[in-house]
């Protein structure tokens, strides 16, 4: 009994009944407020989020032991006089009470002043200005690589054969529980001592590039893999694609034409998740690699209780987390429709193709 | 390693030089006052004086320094015609404005506002004598004034303000700041007009180098494989496998070896608080500590143990090697007579039921693995008579937090000076009183009066025989009291390649000099 | 040769490609010419060699001429789909076929034999040549057989690049021409639409516009109206008789006997991968030989009187006209035990449920039909008063019911029960046949075992302990049935309970029903897009429609004499088994 | 850092329900392996039976060889030893970690998937704000706050992770909330109280059980990094990350001190995430 059962002769409800707001017969003013309302949703969500992400840093930089002035005076070991720290203090409110200097620096946080680094005597959006570009480049050639990585083992893997099918997923677990920190040792110790083809120290030549760039994009290429494998083994089961075969279409192009697109579905939608995860390893790796960037500034920061500087780059991380997040699933409805046209509401309907949202749980 | 034979210096080039102390936050060592700022300084930015390899004081910009009979002035005659690279003179009243930015708390400074701690002012007797003029007498100061974090930098420099002057300080040196770019590389290109050689340097005249790329690395492997791939010409901060692989034949590499001045790698036991207040503990431990298997291990052979807690590159060292034996049996019985007699079912001392828990925060920053490895090892031969070590490893904040508030027991700290000075400054009682900021140096709080009154002497004497027989007796005092395990030199050491020639390390600080440095095709 | 094909679609054929598959032959040879020679066909999943897997065709074989309708009927897993799929090649990953003779327009398909008699069939390059060229295959899931990322003008455009050597531009302007013939409305702007803006209707109709975009000879359409609203499965059939008359072979397969009737000029009917019975049409379903077919003719609701059985036998046969009414059973004008008045429930901007007023006597069925998305559904959720309704109430045995916080009607709940159209999903996964009625009883006024709950719907004690999962799906619903009978409820609300299954169990079920409500008294509100099941299970009805109820009186009354043209139109609509 | 987020896991679900074989030949490595770890954890002497501190400076830098099967570190403890004996370290902070976020994620999913729509709010952009932070500053700052060690790290990496296992429970419970069969028990007139417990809860939380299976893989390699940096286990602990963290420094001369462990975590994690998987088959239907 195929079909019969669970998927019903009738199926009803889901994406499959035809019934598409924002399709034919929707009122079209009606489509341009929910839209200028969504995007005002988004972007008060996202206000909300880099207020809440610095206040939660202030407040948790706070915690931490230590007196803010001296990280002005030179930092630990200092030996400042007493007037100087007396004379910081004043200087920068740290002798008012600490809702007084939350509230001075949100204020000028409104006004896009991020203050200035207590290590560094810059400012800390020069210093950002001058970090954020090598850090972008390496997460988005990461992200680039591991999705290739990713989409070209689970089309490769899944052409059929167990043996490839094994392997394929094999590597994408092995990938994703590699720690990038070995990872990283383990390439240059290969490639870098022993072979000579790459640095061991990063540059953005393109040469520079290779080793980071595979240190952060072989564990993700793991993740993406196991769910993009997923998304390609679905849509190659699906009607669709038996309907492309009757059609004539051969394999390489069911898989050029129909499968790819759906296996690069979920990468899509984890873009946002990744962007975290590559900040994350790049804190790691640029140390690795002695490559200027945010994370290697952030790691210091903190480890200098340079406070302004560490919030700075973490509103600077939330924002491209942001921005990353609506990117996403701006980019997924449109390679989607089917996401545009569920409704986010209740919905009790079974439904025998179900896009590849990130919210969808079925365990 | 590089070919002995002499060849002819070419001028022209780069140099690239990875360093792995560290990217100074401020280019000017006036402010803050550490050794990365030393080090990309000292080509950049000449002091007054210098030290030849003994550790005698030479002149630099300065051609003399001499005391007042009541040794509470110092005239400091210059040399005649040095100029800053922004073309403003090196004159008396440079020096004068100088010693004042070092003081103005504005500056911050940290290193260099102590070591002028008795200067009270300078002043201008002729434009190529600078009197200093001391609260009292200070038999150290010339020393200090060799050292980079007092380097005499450019007034006109140093009116830019503070943010300017960090960026790209003005000095006299062989070459000049050119281009800082955050947390990559600072570039240092050649001052053509540059006539201050020091003592000792093989040439006069320009540099040979085009421009020095100078880059950080922190990651000690990738800095070693940078240099093996031939990315870099030079890096410090080498760790000891590297140095073996670096001296062997057919590397293509060689290692420049120097002690750096200042106190030895050495272990402080803080006897303000028990259990180390206890001077049986205290022994009980040292005699316990084995360290030198793990030293031969750890370091294979690029280091030698001290017995002492002056650096062999420091003058008045003094060593005390019987006072350092192993014996346990006598730290079984040490501690015996010192309480801790029953053992918990871990096997450490118990005394009123409290373990001889031994703290030792470790700076992730200041101590090298292959000492991490060691003080792991230290820890394994104490837990055998009952000593229960805890390693904690800390950033460098939380460290100095930690010391600061006197929360150890044990502790590794270095202290780099060019002076026996550096035991007045660590073992002075009066250093056990925290800065404002809650440093002192004097971390294994010892306050014994005879020590205190020796260290004073010693620097307010000019007669080396006087201050060779006070400082000894000072290093006695603290081998007897057994404040002090001293582990071996802190070594600089620098790795390059065969295309790099002539370089030096200048013996002030044990900083690499670039002024004589050429590289071969 | 002229475009044979492309009249059917009312575009001009690319005649070179006609000319390459049918050789030189005239129109007229061509219309009698045999499209599809299938002999002793069995195909079999998994397996090798000797050791392969058991056939799930056996032994099938018919012919097809141009111009010419075949239908296949049979029940879910008969081997329906897999006969259609081996005829391009498609049967499934790991399948084997054999056959004695296969020759799709003219030529044997079968490609070398092997040692054990398999054949390998075509080289995959060869099938790439015949598919979608020589046999159009409107596969089974027409909603989901369109790449939903990619427009359909695409999707059929693909037929075109690959087997004609028309320029992008030229596609383009065929792309529209057959969206135009096969009743697309506004085909410029729908080309750049992907299947999930579409209605299941348009979708259909896209999905057969790329099957016949390169002018094939044979259409085999699998089930190409099964998930669609009678209205909209008129028109498709429609359609493709169009195709047929313009003289390409249409391979029709259904589980639908009426529809079968209506389209088909032969037909086979298919139990187990086996071939029962097959003839005219009119023979077979007129006087069906085979009691397998028998049964399946008698399953067929639809015109069947209240109150007789589906599933009984000894069967009558058939009706041939279905012009029986329903006679309305006992228990008739009692006082009404659900009562919905003036309700309205409003989604966004679409009104859902629209001023909808009716009432159930007690112990008779209220049949609710209407079109998919007609408010059905939403009605019922409010009838039980699970979903709150905007205006209007809800009265359950005349005391109010809904709306009103869930703590007041809790006392009352062991009076309605429901059952859903997919049972699975209603039971918790974790929970046994005997935990979930037993569950159910615990409410219940006069406790029984459950083991003569599992009587009274046919099912045997020794399933107690199995899983949903585990059942079949007529088992599912009846289990389903047990639940909302445990609490001896006076009403039960059915949404679409019998569309997932075979007409068969669908008949067993249908007759479940019937026998519980005489023996219990309880009333049905019963809802089903199906006129055939509605009408055989109604003493009244109520036709929906963009919320709103239309009609609704005496199920025999709005039957013979609808009253509303849209209801006219869904019973001229709804196909009926009989002569064309 | 995080966990593989929600979607990954949905997508194994999918291949559940492709209903392949349960336990295939990577399925059985995979329970090897964690049989083997779990007997190093509960039993190090059984596997090994040196002293995993004990120093032997003359024994420093052996390679792999007989006597030392993995070879010995900088100061001459075995490594294979040190490695059987790291197990438990290693797998007490995966489960420990993967426990806090999970537990953390319970309360924070189930209250926004079942409190109504105010705390749904609530919740839901505190998630969004978790998650717009970087993972690993949390940690970082966790540890600044609270010192580095085991029980730190640990704490870290589970905060880090709840807001992504937050996420899946939240979907899981409202799924499961809005599911048909809670609908069926609401019309037998069972009150919220009983649906909660009877169907909600255990079909929300069944499954996270095979989330704690994929999560300690991840949690262990976070540890590690934490570790790596310096901030994780204090020596001498023979926990792995602390082992690259020691070795990684001899890697030019001595790649054994970080290559084993390096595999120990790789082997550890993959084979928890295979496991986790085919869990996960299992309990899909
Ligand atoms: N790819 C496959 N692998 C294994 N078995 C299959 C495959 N496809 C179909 N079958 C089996 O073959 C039998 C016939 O299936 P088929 O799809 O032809 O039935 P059908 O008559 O079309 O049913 P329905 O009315 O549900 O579409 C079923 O038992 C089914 O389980
Ligand atoms: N929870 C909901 N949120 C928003 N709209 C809904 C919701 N439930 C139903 N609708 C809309 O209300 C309308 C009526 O839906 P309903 O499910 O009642 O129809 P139906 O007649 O049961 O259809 P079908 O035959 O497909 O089951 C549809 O347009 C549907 O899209
Ligand atoms: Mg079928
Ligand atoms: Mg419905
Ligand atoms: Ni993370």
């Amino acid at each position: 009994m195929r079909g019969s059962a669970l998927g019903g002769r009738r199926p009803s409800g889901g994406p499959l009944d035809g019934r598409v707001p924002g399709g034919p017969g929707r009122p079209r003013s009606g489509l341009l407020r929910s839209r200028v309302l969504r995007v005002a949703a988004a972007l008060g969500g996202a206000v909300f989020v880099l207020w809440a992400a610095a206040t939660l840093t202030f407040f948790g930089l706070r915690l931490i032991p230590g007196d803010p002035a001296q990280a002005v005076l030179g930092g630990p070991g200092s030996q400042a006089s007493a007037e100087a720290l007396a004379a910081v203090r004043s200087e920068y409110g740290f002798d008012q009470p600490i809702w007084m200097q939350y509230l001075r620096y949100l204020g000028r946080l409104v006004t896009g002043d991020l203050g200035s680094s207590y290590s560094q005597r810059q400012s800390v959006a020069s210093i950002i200005g001058s970090q954020i570009g090598g850090t972008l480049l390496l997460a988005v050639l990461a992200l680039t690589v591991a999705w290739l990585l990713a989409l070209g083992l689970a089309v490769w893997s899944t052409r059929g054969g167990r043996l490839a099918a094994a392997v394929g997923s094999g590597l994408e677990i092995v990938a994703a529980a590699v720690p990038h920190f070995w990872l990283a040792t383990v390439l240059v110790l290969v490639f870098s001592t022993t072979l000579r083809w790459f640095p061991a120290v990063s540059t953005d030549g393109p040469a520079g590039l290779v080793l980071p760039v595979l240190t952060l994009a072989l564990p993700l290429a793991g993740f993406l893999g196991q769910v993009m494998r997923e998304s390609v083994l679905d849509a190659l089961e699906a009607p669709f694609v038996l309907s492309a075969r009757a059609r004539g279409e051969s394999e390489a192009g069911v898989r050029w034409r129909h499968v790819l697109r759906h296996g690069a579905l979920p990468g899509i939608a984890l873009s946002g998740w990744a962007f975290g995860w590559l900040i994350s390893g790049a804190v790691v790796v640029e140390t690795i690699f002695a490559r200027p960037g945010l994370g290697r500034t952030l790691l210091n920061a903190v480890q200098l209780r340079d406070v302004p500087l560490v919030i700075g780059v973490v509103l600077v991380v939330a924002v491209g987390y942001v921005v990353m997040t609506l990117l996403t699933d701006v980019v997924s409805r449109i390679a989607d429709p089917r996401l545009a046209a569920s409704r986010p509401s209740r919905s009790s309907r079974p439904s025998s193709s179900r896009p590849a949202s990130a919210e969808g749980v079925r365990a | 390693g590089p070919s002995d034979t002499p060849a002819t210096p070419v001028a022209g080039g780069t140099l690239t030089y990875a360093t792995g102390f560290g990217e100074p936050t401020c280019l000017d060592p006036h402010v803050g006052g550490n050794m990365p700022q030393a080090l990309v300084g000292t080509n950049v930015l000449e002091s007054l004086f210098s030290q030849d390899e003994t550790g005698a004081i030479v002149p630099w910009l300065a051609e003399s320094g001499v005391a007042a009979d009541d040794g509470l002035s110092w005239d400091v005659t210059l040399r005649d015609g040095i100029a800053f690279t922004d073309g403003t003179p090196m004159d008396a009243e440079a020096v004068k404005a100088n010693v004042e930015h070092m003081k103005d708390p504005e500056t911050a400074s940290s290193t260099a506002i102590l070591a002028l701690g008795k200067v009270s002012s300078v002043d201008v007797v002729s434009p190529t004598v600078a009197r200093f003029v001391l609260s009292e007498p200070d038999s150290a100061l010339l020393e200090s004034l060799a050292q980079t974090w007092l380097a005499m930098e450019s007034p006109a420099g140093l009116e830019r303000g503070m943010e300017a002057n960090c960026e790209a300080p003005i000095g006299t040196g062989p070459f000049v700041f050119s281009e800082w770019v955050k947390q990559d590389h600072v570039t240092l290109t050649r001052n053509d007009d540059w006539t201050s050689a020091p003592a000792g340097a093989t040439h006069e005249g320009p540099a040979y180098l085009d421009t020095i790329e100078w880059r950080f690395i922190p990651d000690p492997a990738t800095r070693f494989a940078a240099l093996q791939s031939g990315e870099v010409d030079a890096i410090d901060e080498m760790q000891p496998d590297n140095v073996v692989a670096a001296t062997a034949d057919g590397s293509g590499l060689d290692v420049l070896t120097g002690a750096l001045p200042g106190a030895s790698i050495r272990l402080e036991l803080n006897s303000g608080y028990a259990p180390f207040d206890d001077e049986l503990v205290r022994k009980a431990f040292i005699a316990a500590a084995d360290v030198n298997p793990g030293i031969q291990s750890l370091f294979f052979g690029t280091v030698e143990r001290s017995y002492s807690v002056l650096s062999s590159s420091t003058p008045f060292g003094a060593s005390f090697e019987d006072d350092y034996a192993i014996d346990a049996d006598k730290a079984n019985q040490l501690l015996d007579e010192a309480g801790w007699m029953s053992r918990d079912s871990e096997g450490y001392r118990t005394k009123d039921g409290e373990r001889l828990t031994v703290d030792f925060p470790v700076s992730t920053n200041q101590s090298i693995p292959a000492e991490v490895s060691l003080f792991e090892q230290i820890q394994a031969t104490t837990k055998a008579v009952g000593f229960d070590v805890e390693l904690h490893p800390m950033d460098l904040s939380s460290w100095y937090a930690a010391l600061g508030s006197w929360d150890f027991d044990l502790t590794s700290a270095i202290y780099t000076k060019n002076s026996p000075d550096v035991l007045r400054i660590l073992y002075d009682s009066e250093n056990i009183i925290p800065a404002p900021s809650g440093y002192h140096p004097n971390n294994a709080h010892v306050s014994i009066p005879e020590l205190d009154d020796a260290v004073t002497a010693a620097g307010q004497t000019t007669d080396p025989d006087e201050r060779a027989a006070l400082y000894e007796k000072a290093q006695e005092l603290l081998a007897d009291g057994a404040y002090v395990l001293p582990l071996y030199d802190h070594l600089q050491k620098i790795g390059y390649g065969d295309r790099v020639q002539g370089l030096s390390l200048l013996p002030t600080l044990q900083i690499p000099y670039f002024g004589d440095t050429w590289v071969s095709e | 040769m002229s475009g044979t094909v492309g009249d059917s679609t009312g575009g001009s054929t690319g005649d070179a490609i006609g000319d390459s598959i049918g050789g030189s032959a005239g129109e007229e040879l061509l219309r009698v010419e045999e499209l599809l020679r299938v002999e002793e066909l069995r195909v079999g999943f998994g397996g090798r060699g000797a050791r392969r897997g058991p056939a799930v065709v056996d032994g099938v074989s018919f012919t097809l001429r141009a111009g010419r309708s075949l239908a296949i009927v049979g029940e879910s897993g008969s081997g329906k789909s897999v006969t259609a799929r081996s005829l391009v090649g498609l049967a499934g990953a790991g399948a084997w076929t054999s056959a004695s003779a296969l020759e799709v327009v003219g030529a044997s398909v079968l490609g070398p034999v092997g040692a054990d008699g398999i054949a390998r069939g075509l080289s995959a390059a060869a099938w790439r040549k015949l598919r979608g060229r020589a046999i159009g295959l409107v596969v089974q899931d027409a909603l989901v057989s369109l790449d939903p990322l990619r427009p359909i003008g695409r999707e059929i455009g693909d037929a075109l690049r690959l087997h004609t050597p028309l320029s992008a531009a030229e596609r383009r302007a065929r792309v529209l021409s057959l969206l135009e013939s096969v009743g697309m409305p506004d085909p410029a702007s729908r080309v750049h639409q992907r299947s999930g803006e579409l209605s299941g209707g348009l979708r259909q109709r896209a999905l057969i516009a790329s099957a016949l975009a390169a002018s094939p000879r044979l259409l085999i359409a699998d089930e190409p109206t099964t998930a669609l609203d009678s209205t909209v499965q008129a028109q498709i059939l429609a359609l493709l008789e169009g195709v047929r008359d313009a003289g390409t072979g249409l391979l029709f397969i259904s589980h639908d006997l009426a529809v079968v009737s209506r389209i088909a000029d032969d037909v086979l009917v298919m139990r187990a991968g086996r071939v029962v019975e097959s003839g005219p049409v009119a023979q077979v379903l007129g006087d069906p030989r085979h009691e397998y077919t028998k049964a399946l003719l008698r399953a067929v609701p639809t015109g069947v009187p209240r109150g007789v059985a589906l599933s009984a036998r000894p069967a009558p046969p058939a009706p041939p006209d279905p012009a029986v009414s329903g006679a309305p059973t006992g228990a008739s004008s009692s006082d009404p035990v659900l009562e919905v008045t003036g309700v309205s429930k409003r989604f966004g901007d679409r009104l859902a449920v629209d001023d909808v007023s009716l009432s159930l006597p007690a112990g008779t069925t209220l049949g609710l039909v209407g079109e998919s998305g007609s408010g059905k559904t939403t009605l019922a959720r409010i009838a039980l008063g699970l979903a709150a309704p905007d205006t209007g109430a809800v009265r359950l045995d005349g005391l109010p019911w809904a709306p009103g916080p869930e703590r007041d009607r809790r006392s009352r709940r062991p009076l309605v029960g429901a059952v859903y159209q997919d049972a699975l999903s209603s039971f918790d996964p974790r929970m046994t046949v005997r935990q979930i009625l037993a569950d159910a009883l615990r409410g219940a006024s006069a406790p029984r075992p459950v083991d003569e709950l599992l009587d009274d719907v046919g099912l045997s004690p020794s399933l107690a302990g199995a899983r949903p999962l585990e059942l079949s799906g007529g088992q599912r619903q009846r289990v389903s049935i047990a639940r909302a009978l445990a609490p001896s409820p006076r009403v039960i609300v059915l949404d679409e309970p019998v569309s997932a299954l075979d007409v068969s169990i669908q008949a067993q079920i249908l007759d479940l029903l019937d026998r519980l409500q005489r023996e219990h008294g309880v009333a049905y509100l019963f809802i089903s897009h199906d006129l055939g099941v509605v009408q055989h299970m109604s003493d009244t009805l109520a036709v929906m429609k963009d919320g709103r109820v239309l009609e609704q009186g005496r199920a025999s009354a709005v039957f013979d004499n609808p009253a509303h043209p849209y209801t006219q139109a869904l019973l001229a609509a709804a196909p009926r088994i009989g002569p064309r | 850092m995080s966990l593989p987020p929600v979607s990954t896991v949905a997508a194994v679900a999918t291949a559940a329900r492709r209903g392949r074989r349960m336990l295939g030949p990577a399925q059985w490595v995979a329970v090897a392996v964690l049989v083997l770890l779990l007997l190093a954890a509960v039993a190090p002497a059984v596997l090994a039976p040196g002293d995993p501190f004990a120093i032997a400076p003359v024994d420093a830098f052996l390679s792999p060889r007989w006597g030392h099967p993995l070879g010995t570190d900088e100061s001459g403890r075995d490594i294979y030893t040190r490695v059987v004996h790291g197990a438990g370290t290693s797998l007490v902070i995966g489960v420990a970690a993967t426990a806090i976020g999970i537990s953390l994620a319970l309360v924070l999913g189930l209250a926004a998937a079942l409190g109504g729509r105010v705390v749904d709010f609530g919740v839901n952009r505190l998630l969004e704000v978790l998650f717009a932070f970087p993972g690993l500053l949390l940690a970082l700052l966790v540890i600044t706050v609270y010192g580095p060690g085991i029980v730190t790290s640990t704490i870290a990496v589970g905060l880090a992770t709840a807001p992504g296992y937050a996420r899946i429970i939240r979907a899981q419970a409202r799924s499961v909330a809005t599911s048909p069969y809670v609908e069926a028990a609401v019309v037998l007139g069972r009150s919220r109280g009983r649906i909660l417990v009877q169907h909600i809860l255990p079909n929300a939380v069944l499954p996270v059980f095979v989330l704690v299976t994929l999560g300690v893989g991840q949690a262990i390699v976070w540890a590690a990094a934490l570790s790596y940096l310096g901030l994780g286990a204090e020596p001498p602990a023979a926990e792995w990350g602390a082992m690259l963290y020691a070795g990684k420094n001899y890697l030019a001369t001595a790649w054994w001190l970080t290559f084993f462990p390096g595999l120990a975590i790789v082997l550890a994690a993959a084979a928890t995430t295979v496991l986790g998987r085919a869990l996960q088959k299992r309990g899909a239907r």
